[in-house]
């Protein structure tokens, strides 16, 4: 129960995904016509793996930078964010 | 005659017919909240439940156990509760709740004097309005109103089969006399009435609209667990029974409340009449004023006096249609209640021109006497 | 991917996703989050959508079930317990879950609460404390805290507050158990547990209305009040090995209270059952 | 309600009303105070008097405007027509276990109503058709239970009135009778109903 | 004319004026639950009552507001509470107990769509009969329903004033629109409305009864804590305020209840009409809905159609005698409600024989349109 | 006499001989007893009358106010902290009382009574605990034992218990005593404590019903019942210095709770007064 | 506060009051008319002051054993028992 | 209500009624969504045009299901006479900060009825008769705070209607704009109202 340790519930994780632009498919969908732009994603992915838009929504603006850490869809009140890798 | 057990006359009281007849329905969930004089329906429930294989729980208050039964309902029970007046208020506004979201349910109220705690060991039949009228909100209300020990166990099974037929609430508007009166009678057999059950969906799950649209505006109902999940909400709601603000549905929503019921009065009027054929003065009482009544007309008619009982069993939706066609050619028509006057405002409006309407009210806790009727008769004739 | 890491699209074989989204939270608001947890634990733990029914009473918090697809019941202001203590009665195999809010669950169905509680019913109750009145427009809850603003304490909050997990604690209820919208994760663990926990078990979810409670408080934004949580939060069990004067203030989170005592479902299928058993033995 | 009343949804069968022929009703009452069991006496006085088949019973009762203390009544009324009007409008007779009761409903009494009182509580009487036992002495002294003086009574009236047999107060004492107490209550209303044709005796004789 | 800081002309919103009233009438103390779309009366309470010295609590529920304001009522406060109609419903029992030991409060009921949650945002005038007939027992009530910010003020005052004057609990029935729209006003000044306070007894203590019969049958009434001691009970009670199940004594009680307010509801009834001298069609509409009837009329005449307005303020006890007087010659009457039809019942008892009652409902959360008003008068006329 | 002893006929000064006499309750019910102790407290802390609120529900215990000479409000079952809190505010220099039941003050009545404790409003409450509804003929309370027998509870209850002194506690009282009918001095110095206390203050006394709590279980007359509470008793005091074997199943007694925070009348009063002294600032 | 030490609210007293036969007045009144005869006096009573009479309400029977100890009275529910010794 | 009717309690004053003059109803709806602030431009310009002794006016506002999120409007009606139906229903001039609002409700403009639109947020116009203006753009970049689009959008309506003057709109600002913005309101409010008697001019001109 790491988490009740530290009171932290995710663990930064090791493995680094590759992604490279043009390549491959992005880490992450966004079904932005849910999203409310309320910035969570964005402030809380530790890897700054987004920009907001004009309205505020995220862009993956670093795909390369993401660990599918999970922060990001687990934090979204939304369920905006899936991810492409299973 | 070869007599099964059941059909042996026995001593009962109102309040274990009432039970009984609940049982003989097929209630298997009662959750209550004790109440003078209606606490011995409670106290039979959670004697008897548990031996059917059903359930009884004691909630902590009245609206818990509005809100219990209607749980319970939705998901597939036959439910019942039992109160009093102060019980019955707090229960609009789950009452409210079970009509807007239609489901089958049974109330009890085993009527006291009023208003606030009152007279608790004393007969009224001061809830009659509040029947129709006591939570917020457009609806139309079931309530029927034995009269006797008999039709305490009877109107118990009519209410359930009205509730699952029209999937709503109803009450039953007993009073303290009713309640604890004992009769011999013989009770039902089984078979001996028919039982209604709710119309469960025959549509694949993916199909069913918990609210859909159909001919008799009734839509069939599954329970919660059963394979069809739907949601259900206090809210106005569309046939899936999500929130809607859409002014078309909400009138849809709210019209089906209504018409659903309206316009199948004729399956839900019971009335009795006594005399009325060639009856010049009309007695218009319902309950245990009715049983006061009904002597005061026979001796009305020892007297060589014309008059004649009328005797709503339903109460709402009020019998318009048959009180004014048995109203017509009536000179006079006496309106008889253990209260200040309510349902003589129903009479009010359903008598003919030439018809003069006269009240008799009586609300300290006692029967009114026939004899007082009687002499109500010849002075109003 | 890493096998702890929780797949992030199990959400959509539960939500009502053809009615009903965009959900009608504000943007931020925590209560979404805690929806996730819940699927998240439910799907952990395999258990069928039938036989899940997700009764609420009236609130920001009590929207939660319209968008999940089970066997949803959104009733009146504070009632979600007696209701669902009806569900259970007539289901005894089905897992009730109620959706509650600080207001809906402690103010006006304060005594629901406590009574099943005291009752022990196997009922898992989920109540989202933003410590307000979020649905009406910030009034005061039992959880706004003392000196803190509401519309309806303008001046500052002149009462005091319950402890939930102590309330439910006293009351009867068998497991207790707390955490954040910040802390994902172990809503997810706490949630299963409560879920798998025969009798009354509770999760207090603290959730954030900056829309109310963090705009008349100057908390901030959604991000910055769920960043607080961090700060404030403590486990348990680090709490217990701390001096008390560095548990001061803090907000205990993870299994705050787990017992064994009769539950009353239980209770009632064995007095069916003896019965049962006397009619069989009385007709052999 | 009544059989001979109309139901909407059946046809009207009955043809035109004529005078309506209305069996005697027979009111009896039980009075006293609280713990008299006055109630329980009525209850099984209705159910012995339901055994015959031609006899219609109602019993109803009157509680104080408290569940507890005060005096309390229980009125069984007994026709062979249909009983309409559930209480008693005038006595056949009367139990009085209390002055206080024998003075509030002896006046409820038909002309000829008679009045049976416990000789011990009940020493000033208002009328002369009465009849006194000392129920509550007899209970004590020669079943042991001043609790079944109730029973006693209810032995004495089943014999005054004749309404009601000797087997069938028995057979509704087996069932009615609180549990554990069934011989004892046998006991008291052999007592009473020996007591009650004494009486009767007596008086006609 | 130089203006007083109150007579400065403002935009005022309807549940504030509420609350303004409330204080310009002297109410001293509010206990409420937040509930849309009612919540901004208890909002301004928090804030201002402070300030005057006056208390405010937000209680766990409406039941506790409801029971709070009678006992501070009952300790000598001027009190109110503000609820919409799922807390109303709530409040029944508790308001039930206002009738029967005669303690003055005011509920302002500001009416949301029903049944039941319904439509939380959207108005509606579905809850005037539950104002009349929502508590068990027999009562009899008095409300009133403003149609203006600034009767949302003037009939908050009024309905103090009948309180106070009755003592008896007071329903002011105002609904969303009102309650949220803001107008341009002036508020009344000081002293410009009459304000009543409840009749002080003035014998010595020893002799003092709390529910003494008095020739208007209402009885001078001593808050607790100034030297008079006395009990209040919701049983049934003799002057003293003791219990009885003395039928003569329950008889009187009761008819007090009933009379003090019958006998003296010339008092009561407020009725505004406009264009009913040589009008033959008669429009009957309240609250909200009033004043799109009134553009409607207005519309009519321009078509040269007679048809007036009658608009109840005062809705219960109902204006018979007054109604009965305007409705002669008439031969339409069009009830106008937001509601499936509830007052148009008692118009119809009241509508002489050759008068035809037709009704416009709307129940989808939206006023009625003038235009649809102007319409139906074209259609009945 | 000893001075210790308390005088005999003090309550004559009290009661509403003229009316109401003899009282309703069954012949040895303990809620006679507790209207002496309550009599004796007031009486000794010398409070006026005119001063005094008793409030109560709907109950056998809650019929206590229409026998004494105070101000008595009898209201509607479960109700009477709610009213009374009405009345407090109105009146804040009044003692309000609160007589309840463990049906009306905990079953329907629990929610204005967590709700009082949280506030820590300046109200005492003295709740007569006999473990069953005695007004409408024994059904079962949240006091009941499991396993005993109530009406409605034919086959023993299946529910568990509260322990009102604990919710008490845990929802936020700030002073919470326990006695027993048998314990008649100790009744009244407790009364007088919680009388004497600022906040909320609960005194539970713990009364015989006989007639129907004793009937249904078996547990005799009045007499064996209340010689019954001496047998399980057991001051705090005590308990405290004992090792728990012989703790367990006793009933503890004396003062279980007494701490200091802020109270509700006081805080509004602050508040009013801060108005005031702006205004007259403002003025000056 | 011996009582929270025993759980026993009344310490016997050491004072006996002089009563006899003829002499002056009796240690207690009993304003008989609201006793319920609940036998709660005549059992609590240490000193066996008490009898039964017929209806079971209390006749003091051994007035001289009386200490004044209130036990008594404070227990009567119904307010019968009052002291004569002021 | 209105003045021209009769009170029960007064005595009737006005004789026949005869054809009734009624004022020209001005009616003018803000609409967007949540955040655009609408109801509070509403209220700031109902008050402001209050101040005229002349006007009566009336404000109101809808709600969607929800008290969050989805459209919201709200409508101010002003007219010279007594305002009985307090509800828009022909609009003279409609504010719409989003294009579904704009679809939304351009139908109930009258005729002649003038579209107010954020062109940046609404860039389908279904009307002629319309202007458009970038209210948040203008919000944030020049005064900092897309927050006043809707205190610019009312200058801009003030001016366009010529209902209410510079003045009163400084005057309610001050007293309605959330404390510590009131400068930034009042210079938003400066900006709109420039605005609008530019392109008033532009149009005329
Ligand atoms: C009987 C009743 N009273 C009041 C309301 C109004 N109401 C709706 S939600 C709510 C408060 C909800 O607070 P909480 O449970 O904390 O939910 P949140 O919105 O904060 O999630 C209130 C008072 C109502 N719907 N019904
Ligand atoms: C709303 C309402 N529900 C139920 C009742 C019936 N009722 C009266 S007293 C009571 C129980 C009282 O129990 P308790 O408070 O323990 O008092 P006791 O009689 O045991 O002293 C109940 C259920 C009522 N009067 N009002
Ligand atoms: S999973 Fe989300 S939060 Fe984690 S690194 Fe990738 S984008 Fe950032
Ligand atoms: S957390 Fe979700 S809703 Fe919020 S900005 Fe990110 S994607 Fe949008
Ligand atoms: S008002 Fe508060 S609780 Fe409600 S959705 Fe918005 S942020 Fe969440
Ligand atoms: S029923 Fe029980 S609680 Fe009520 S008076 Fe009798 S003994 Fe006391
Ligand atoms: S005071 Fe009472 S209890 Fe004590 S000795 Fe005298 S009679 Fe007995
Ligand atoms: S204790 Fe009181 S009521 Fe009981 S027997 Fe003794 S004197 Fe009578
Ligand atoms: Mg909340
Ligand atoms: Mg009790």
């Amino acid at each position: 129960m790491a988490e009740e340790k530290t009171g932290d519930q995710v663990e930064p994780k090791k493995v680094r995904f590759s992604f490279q632009e043009g390549k491959g498919q992005p880490p992450l969908n966004l079904y932005l016509h849910w999203c409310k732009a309320c910035n969570i994603c964005i402030a809380f992915c530790p890897q700054k793996v987004f920009d907001p838009d004009r309205d505020g929504k995220p862009i993956v603006a670093r795909p390369e930078q993401c660990t599918q850490c999970a922060i990001c869809w687990l934090h979204c009140p939304d369920f905006v964010i899936t991810s492409n890798y299973k | 005659m070869a007599q099964s057990k059941n059909s042996v006359r026995r001593l009962v009281q109102g309040n274990e017919a009432s039970m009984l007849g609940a049982l003989y329905a097929g209630c298997n969930f009662f959750a209550g909240y004790p109440i003078t004089p209606s606490t011995e329906i409670a106290e039979g429930m959670a004697r008897m439940l548990p031996k059917k294989g059903g359930r009884f729980i004691q909630m902590e208050d009245e609206i818990g156990s509005m809100g219990a039964i209607i749980g319970a309902s939705a998901a597939g029970a036959k439910t019942m509760t039992a109160t009093s007046g102060p019980g019955f208020s707090l229960m609009q506004e789950n009452i409210g709740y079970a009509y807007i979201t239609e489901v089958p349910c049974v109330v009890v109220n085993v009527q006291r004097g009023g208003p606030s705690t009152g007279l608790p060991t004393k007969i009224g039949q001061q809830d009659t309005m509040q029947a129709r009228w006591g939570t917020h909100g457009d609806y139309t209300a079931i309530s029927v109103a034995p009269a006797s020990v008999r039709e305490c166990f009877e109107q118990t099974v009519k209410a359930f089969n009205f509730s699952e037929r029209f999937r709503t609430p109803v009450t039953v508007l007993s009073d303290e006399v009713l309640g604890h009166m004992r009769e011999v009678i013989t009770l039902p057999e089984e078979g001996e009435i028919e039982i209604i059950n709710r119309e469960k969906p025959d549509v694949p799950a993916e199909w069913y609209h918990h609210f859909e649209a159909t001919p008799n505006l009734v839509s069939p109902m599954a329970g919660f667990g059963e394979g069809y999940r739907f949601h259900m909400t206090g809210l106005v709601h569309d046939p899936e029974g999500f929130p809607t603000a859409d002014t078309n549905e909400i009138r849809k929503k709210l019209s089906k409340l209504r018409n659903k019921i309206v316009r199948f009065s004729d399956e839900l009027v019971q009335l009795e009449t006594t005399m009325m054929d060639d009856a010049n003065i009309a007695v218009v009482a319902y309950g245990t004023a009715a049983r006061a009544a009904q002597q005061a007309v026979l001796m009305a008619r020892d007297k060589r006096i014309r008059a004649g009982l009328i005797r709503p069993i339903t109460i709402w939706p009020f019998a318009d249609d048959q009180i004014r066609a048995l109203l017509k050619g009536i000179k006079t028509v006496l309106v008889v209640e253990l209260n200040m006057g309510q349902i003589v405002h129903e009479v009010d409006r359903l008598a003919h021109r030439h018809c003069k309407v006269e009240s008799l009210n009586r609300f300290d806790g006692e029967v009114l006497d026939p004899v007082e009727i009687f002499k109500r008769i010849l002075e109003v004739k | 991917m890493p096998a702890t890491v929780q797949p992030s699209d199990v959400a959509y074989n539960y939500l009502r996703v053809k009615k009903n989204f965009p959900n009608v939270w504000c943007a931020g608001c925590g209560i979404g989050t805690v929806m996730g947890s819940i699927i998240r634990a439910i799907d952990k733990l395999g258990y069928s959508k039938n036989d899940i029914a997700l009764v609420s009473g009236i609130g920001c918090s009590s929207r939660l079930p319209v968008y999940c697809d089970f066997n949803t019941l959104h009733t009146t202001h504070g009632r979600a317990i007696a209701f669902a203590t009806g569900v259970k009665l007539a289901k005894p195999h089905m897992k009730v879950i109620v959706i509650t809010g600080d207001g809906d669950g402690l103010a006006i169905g304060g005594n629901h609460f406590i009574h099943a509680c005291r009752r022990n019913i196997d009922i898992t109750t989920i109540l989202i404390n933003n410590h307000i009145y979020g649905m009406t427009g910030g009034q005061c809850s039992p959880t706004t805290a003392h000196d803190k603003k509401a519309t309806t304490a303008p001046y500052g909050n002149l009462e005091n507050t319950f402890d939930v997990a102590q309330l439910a604690q006293a009351a009867g209820a068998s497991f207790v158990s707390r955490s954040t919208v910040y802390h994902v994760q172990q809503m997810d663990k706490l949630i299963g547990l409560a879920l798998e926990k025969k009798g009354f078990s509770l999760f207090e979810a603290i959730s954030n209305c900056h829309t109310y409670y963090g705009r008349l408080n100057k908390e901030g934004d959604a991000v910055s009040m769920i960043q607080d949580m961090k700060k404030i939060a403590l486990p348990i069990k680090a709490a217990k090995v701390l001096p008390p004067e560095k548990t001061k203030g803090k907000l205990l989170t993870g299994v705050l209270w787990d017992v064994e005592k009769p539950e009353f479902c239980s209770e009632y299928q064995k007095l069916i059952d003896n019965f049962k058993d006397e009619r069989e033995k009385n007709n052999a | 309600m009544p059989d001979t009343t109309q139901k909407n949804d059946e046809k009207k069968k009955s043809g035109k009303p004529g005078k309506v022929v209305r069996g005697e009703r027979y009111e009896i009452r039980f009075s006293g105070s609280g713990g008299h069991g006055v109630i329980l006496a009525a209850v099984m006085m209705s159910e012995a008097a339901g055994r015959n088949p031609k006899l219609n019973v109602i019993q109803t009762q009157s509680y104080g405007p408290e569940a507890r203390g005060g005096s309390s009544k229980a009125d069984v009324v007994i026709s062979k027509e249909t009983i309409y009007y559930p209480k008693a409008m005038k006595l056949e007779m009367l139990l009085a276990f209390t002055q206080e009761a024998c003075d509030k409903y002896y006046t409820d009494l038909k002309p000829n109503g008679l009045l049976v009182v416990d000789s011990n509580m009940v020493t000033k009487l208002p009328i002369k058709n009465s009849f006194g036992f000392s129920f509550i002495r007899i209970a004590r002294e020669q079943v042991g239970h001043p609790m079944v003086a109730n029973v006693i009574a209810l032995g004495a009236m089943a014999a005054l009135t004749g309404l009601v047999s000797r087997d069938d107060l028995k057979e509704v004492i087996k069932t009615r009778a609180p549990r554990g107490t069934e011989e004892k209550n046998l006991k008291a209303v052999k007592i009473g109903f020996d007591l009650g044709l004494k009486a009767l005796k007596e008086k006609i004789g």
